[in-house]
């Protein structure tokens, strides 16, 4: 049984579908990169796998539980954690802060699994008084995953996590993808920089226009020609 | 016979009082239900006209006034378009600070424009005689009306008690005609405007002030012409108010109870509906009034019974915002006139 | 030179008024924050815990719980219990109003949340003013003589040093809660973002409870506050500071509960001291003037969040 | 017809549009196209003055139009649409149109008392308009429906219908395509098409539906990282590496110091 898996999922905004039978599964511990040109309908998948949007048809299975339409806190505590690709970080708040708001809903002491964070991202250690709407938009994206890891989520959702960085600290969050990765985390990932989200990604997905298209180990979609025509059409 | 006189006197009196209200509620109807613009100063423009028309045209300080300034007996009319003109200044003071931010600010400055006044009415004696008020502000025609009624009675010494009765209280039907009839002049111009260009642009606003300002329309200018306009038409009906009551003092302008009985009455007719704003203003003042009646049934107090009052207008409120947002007549939804003569 | 030697003493009642500005402005900023609403029943909630406290201090004395003068205070221990159950009861209150309407119209716009608190506001004053009536109720009958501070010449009065220390105690517990509590984290994250607060897991339902549990406390201590001050309450007491504390709130930065403190510090001043040169009555006008010119300069306030 | 001359823009020490250079000719329909966060949408703010440039220069014909506000823009002829459609709810479709035009007499209050003829007249002239609109977009059949009822595709015709009230010179359309079905589409590209032809106007398209542009477009300018890639014909930017890498990789923003 796979941990993730979405058979023929359709939805969209209000009476605009933009996912017209979508289909992926997710085993444990992959990485799995969803490309695609833009307007493909990637966010739009993650949104709808969390519950942020109903799918109109179709059907989500997490751990073997079907959490087609539930809502946002309940699949949170099933061990699912998601970054949204804008707004993802409490400003106001410090660093620190931001990460026990990761933690909200667990009633234990989570220190540890702080200190754990903290040594993935050791900047936000240094950092951890300061507010995050002082921060860059690297170390934003930082504490935005490390909220989103405070819950030890067994599947760690990231919308576009390199987009309007810098490259260098592009490079190093996808480095810091991979570490996470390495403590046992599931990672389903959208990316626009479809290069560097394949090479680190076990398998790839390629949507347009709200279906799929391809399915392949990230080397494999890397070397297929015909995705660079679905970018560019012709 | 005498009840039914009785009657007939309070439905003058009740349909004066609505019809007032009336011409306030179309007031706000142009800011809020036309224009989006939330303003719950409204007893403060009232009270402003008011004042603005017993000093333009009530008579001058009398040796009891602790007033200085005003009194200078011109024609109704002239008091009349002093008091929309007066309103309209204060709102343009108002709007400019606030038309450019969101709606609580404008609904914040409203109410304390609305408490300043009420401060300077009450502080300011040599302008408006403090709590004493303003007395014997004149109703427009009252000495010819009354001096025909006089001689025509003279004339027929044995008509029956309840219609020289009638007869001799009809200065208050001049006056009801008098305010419907400047009501129903209001309504015709205010039904023009919002079908007019000018109605378009303030509804576009209403809907989505970005796109309105996409399309090319000054959406600040339009929204101060708006309130300005509103707060005149208020003005107006401050002013029918002091030459009926022909006392004034700012006892007669607690600001929210005014503010809020007018609101009910947008509300509950349909904003956005000048039909709506009208019905409103009867129906809530006719609950209002029946409750007058209806409280005096129970073992209350004067105070208690005004106090259960406003709260069965507050739970109204509520439950038309619970379950009937959108009022008893829904929004115009009409092409302008000119489509329906080509269809 | 007259007006100046009575300014320290203005600065004084400046300090007392604006304490009690800032408690009520605190739950109004807050309220703003979270549901994006200006609530105008704030100022009638402070009425109500006023009563609240009033009824109840009537029912200890009946239930023969001593309220013989602490210390220099002129009330007693009865009236410390029905101030502190008072702000639980008016919380209470509040926390069934939302539940039966602000609750219900979330889903509209913020205009129309406004407009119901209004309906609220004068419903709860009615409300009171039925049972209580108009005219005043004393809290306090006793006048109280001030005490000389020596050096400076300025009088204040054991009660106000309570006002001043009970404003000192409650912002020091909201500041206490806002940066050190869960929920108080919660509850600033939810202001940030509701949006993303729900994705993270954080029940933004518990947080509005909170909200309008805290807002309502703070206003039933600014109520009861005013009244020991006053030394009597009326059903009013609440809508005449209501437009000083929201005057304080947009000079603090809407929605930023520490700009309501600042502001309702800056406001209670300037009333105080303006009386030293115009008419008490202008009180709330002053504050007025200075919020119209602070949306002027800056329509964000002082401490306010750049949009 | 429209000239960027060095457009910068920073939000925070991010530069989302940095020295972008590019002309649109008259009478063309020139895509906007590139990789996601390539600053396009931001582009489009700044030619329509819903954003201030920190630097550069935009040029209508020979008018220098940097940082106007967004009503002078437009009464400069230039029309945009957005993304995600503004229409106005509770209005008809027709009274959506018919607030468009700019110098509507009757736009001044007093006018439709003391002027109500010409007001009359004038109205007359923009409802026939209105109608004509419609109809070229077929959507005649929905004048009297409230625009909030709409379904989304027909929101977006609207959009198109808005700008064609004025007769601009230069119409700006950001995404037409996104959340509309193939037949509206079409429907949408072949009254591009024909509005350019029959009128002259000049579109500015961004547009992710690649079969869209490439079919409708020439020439096509590519941004990427804040700036013009390129520009060529549609076969030109399909084939080149550039762009395809440009795609592919991601796109970066260059931060400060």
């Amino acid at each position: 049984m796979s941990l993730l898996t979405g058979e023929g999922i359709h939805s969209g905004y209000g009476d605009m579908e933009v996912l017209h039978d979508v289909s992926f599964r997710i085993e444990e511990k992959e990485i799995i990169s969803i490309i695609g040109p833009n307007g493909a309908g990637k966010s739009t998948l993650l949104k709808t796998i969390f519950g942020l949007l109903k799918p109109t048809k179709g059907s989500v299975t997490f751990k073997e539980n079907s959490i087609t339409g539930l809502a946002p806190d309940r699949i949170v505590r099933l061990g699912m954690a998601y970054v949204p690709q804008v707004e993802n970080v409490f400003p106001s708040l410090t660093a620190q802060e931001n990460l026990e708001m990761g933690a909200f809903i667990r009633k234990d002491d989570f220190s540890d699994r702080l200190e754990e964070v903290y040594e993935l991202f050791p900047l936000l250690k240094e950092r951890r008084r300061q507010r995050v709407g002082k921060m860059s938009g690297g170390e934003r994206q930082m504490v935005a995953m490390g909220r989103a890891l405070m819950l030890d989520p067994e599947l760690l959702m990231l919308d576009e996590p390199s987009a309007a960085l810098a490259p260098k600290l592009a490079e190093m969050i996808f480095e810091r993808i991979t570490a996470i990765n390495e403590t046992g985390v599931s990672i389903l990932i959208v990316e626009q920089n479809a290069k560097e989200s394949l090479k680190l990604a076990d398998r790839g997905y390629v949507l347009a226009s709200g279906q799929n298209r391809f399915e392949d180990t990230g080397e494999n979609l890397l070397a297929n020609e015909e995705i660079g025509q679905l970018y560019l059409g012709g | 016979m005498d009840t039914i006189v009785g009657i007939i006197n309070y439905i003058v009196f009740f349909a004066i009082t609505a019809g007032t209200y009336g011409i306030l509620s179309l007031g706000l109807n142009i800011q809020w239900g036309y224009t989006g613009l939330f303003n719950i100063g409204i007893a403060g423009f009232y009270a402003v006209g008011a004042y603005t028309a017993a000093l333009v045209s009530g008579p001058p300080p009398g040796a009891w006034d602790g007033r200085i300034f005003g009194g200078f007996e011109l024609p109704f009319l002239v008091g009349l378009l002093a008091a929309a003109v007066v309103c309209g200044i204060v709102a343009l003071l108002v709007g400019i600070p606030t038309l450019r931010l969101r709606a609580d600010y404008l609904a914040i400055a409203t109410i304390g424009i609305a408490e300043t006044i009420r401060l300077v009415l009450k502080n300011e004696s040599w302008l408006t005689n403090g709590v004493w008020g303003l007395q014997q502000i004149p109703s427009p025609l009252y000495d010819p009306i009354r001096a025909g009624v006089t001689r025509f009675l003279g004339g027929h010494p044995d008509l029956p008690p309840w219609l020289h009765d009638l007869i001799f209280k009809s200065y208050n039907w001049f006056y009801l005609l008098l305010v419907l009839g400047i009501l129903f002049i209001l309504y015709l111009i205010m039904q023009r405007l919002v079908r007019s260009p000018w109605g378009r642009a303030v509804k576009a606003i209403r809907e989505d002030e970005d796109a309105a300002a996409m399309s090319g329309k000054n959406t600040f200018s339009f929204k101060i012409q708006a309130l300005v306009l509103g707060a005149m038409i208020m003005g107006i009906g401050g002013s029918l108010y002091a030459h009926y009551a022909r006392f004034i003092s700012p006892a007669s302008f607690k600001p929210l109870y005014g503010t809020f009985l007018v609101w009910v009455m947008l509300v509950l007719g349909g904003s956005g509906n000048n039909k709506g704003a009208i019905l409103g203003s009867f129906v809530v003042w006719g609950i209002w009034a029946g409750t007058d009646f209806l409280t005096g049934y129970f073992p209350f107090t004067a105070t208690q019974a005004a106090s259960l009052r406003i709260i069965i207008i507050a739970v109204l409120l509520e439950v038309i915002l619970l379950w009937r947002p959108q009022g008893l007549l829904q929004r115009e939804k009409r092409p302008p006139t000119i489509l329906k003569k080509k269809a | 030179m007259q007006i100046l030697s009575r300014i320290p003493q203005l600065l004084i009642y400046g300090v007392i008024s604006g304490s009690i500005l800032s408690l009520g402005g605190i739950g109004v900023s807050l309220t703003y924050s979270i549901l994006g609403f200006a609530n105008f029943a704030h100022g009638d909630f402070m009425a109500l815990g006023a009563y609240i406290a009033l009824g109840l201090f009537t029912l200890t004395a009946g239930l023969g719980i001593p309220s013989t003068p602490l210390g220099p205070l002129s009330f007693g221990f009865g009236f410390i219990l029905s101030f502190i159950l008072a702000m639980g009861l008016t919380a209470l209150t509040v926390v069934l109003i939302d539940r039966f309407l602000f609750k219900r119209l979330r889903h509209t716009s913020s205009i129309i949340l406004m407009m119901s608190s209004i309906g609220v506001a004068l419903g709860l004053r009615n409300v009171l003013q039925f049972f209580w009536g108009p005219q005043p109720h004393y809290y306090i009958e006793k006048i109280q003589l001030a005490i000389v501070i020596p050096g400076v010449g300025v009088r204040i009065k054991p009660d106000q040093v309570f006002i001043i220390i009970a404003a000192i105690v409650s912002v020091g517990l909201v500041h206490y809660f806002l940066q050190h509590t869960k929920m108080g984290k919660a509850m600033r994250a939810t202001a940030d973002n509701m949006a993303l607060a729900r994705v993270t897991g954080i029940n933004t339902e518990r947080v509005i409870l909170w909200t309008w549990v805290i807002g309502a406390a703070l206003a039933a201590t600014a109520g009861i506050l005013a009244g020991i001050e006053n030394k009597f309450i009326t059903p009013e007491l609440g809508w005449q500071m209501l437009l000083s504390i929201f005057a304080s709130v947009v000079l603090g930065g809407l929605g930023n509960p520490y700009g309501a403190i600042l502001g309702g510090m800056i406001i209670g001043l300037s009333e105080e001291v303006s009386t030293a040169f115009i008419s008490t009555g202008y009180k709330p006008a002053v504050a007025f003037i200075i919020m119209i010119i602070m949306l002027l300069i800056k329509p964000t306030g002082l401490l306010g969040k750049r949009r | 017809m429209l000239v960027v001359e060095d457009l910068a823009k920073q939000f925070g020490g991010l530069h989302a549009v940095d020295s972008c250079s590019f002309t649109v000719k008259r009478g063309t329909i020139t895509g906007l196209i590139g990789p996601n966060g390539a600053g396009k949408t931001t582009v489009f703010n700044l030619l329509t003055g819903f954003l201030k440039p920190d630097s550069g220069e935009v040029h209508r014909a020979e008018e220098n139009i940097t940082g106007l506000p967004p009503h002078r823009v437009f009464r400069q002829g230039i029309c945009r649409t957005f993304q995600i459609p503004r229409e106005l709810k509770e209005m008809t479709v027709v009274e959506n149109l018919m607030l468009v035009p700019s110098g509507q007499l009757g736009e001044r209050m007093w006018n439709p008392f003391f002027r109500p003829r010409r007001v009359r007249q004038q109205e007359r002239t923009i409802c026939d308009k209105a109608f004509e609109v419609l109809d070229f977009l077929q959507l005649s059949h929905l004048k009297d429906e409230y625009a909030g009822s709409l379904s989304g595709g027909q929101k977006k015709l609207l959009e198109l219908a808005r700008t064609m009230m004025v007769d601009p010179r230069v119409v700006l359309l950001d995404e037409p395509g996104a959340g509309v079905n193939r037949t509206l589409l079409k429907r949408l590209a072949s009254s591009i098409e024909r509005l350019c032809r029959e009128t002259g106007t000049t579109f500015l398209i961004v547009e992710h539906d690649m079969d869209f542009i490439m079919r409708l477009c020439t020439p096509v300018i590519v941004m990427s990282e804040g700036r013009k890639l390129m520009e060529g014909t549609p076969a030109e930017v399909q084939q080149d590496q550039q762009v395809l890498d440009a795609y592919l990789g991601g796109q970066y923003v260059a931060i400060d110091g």
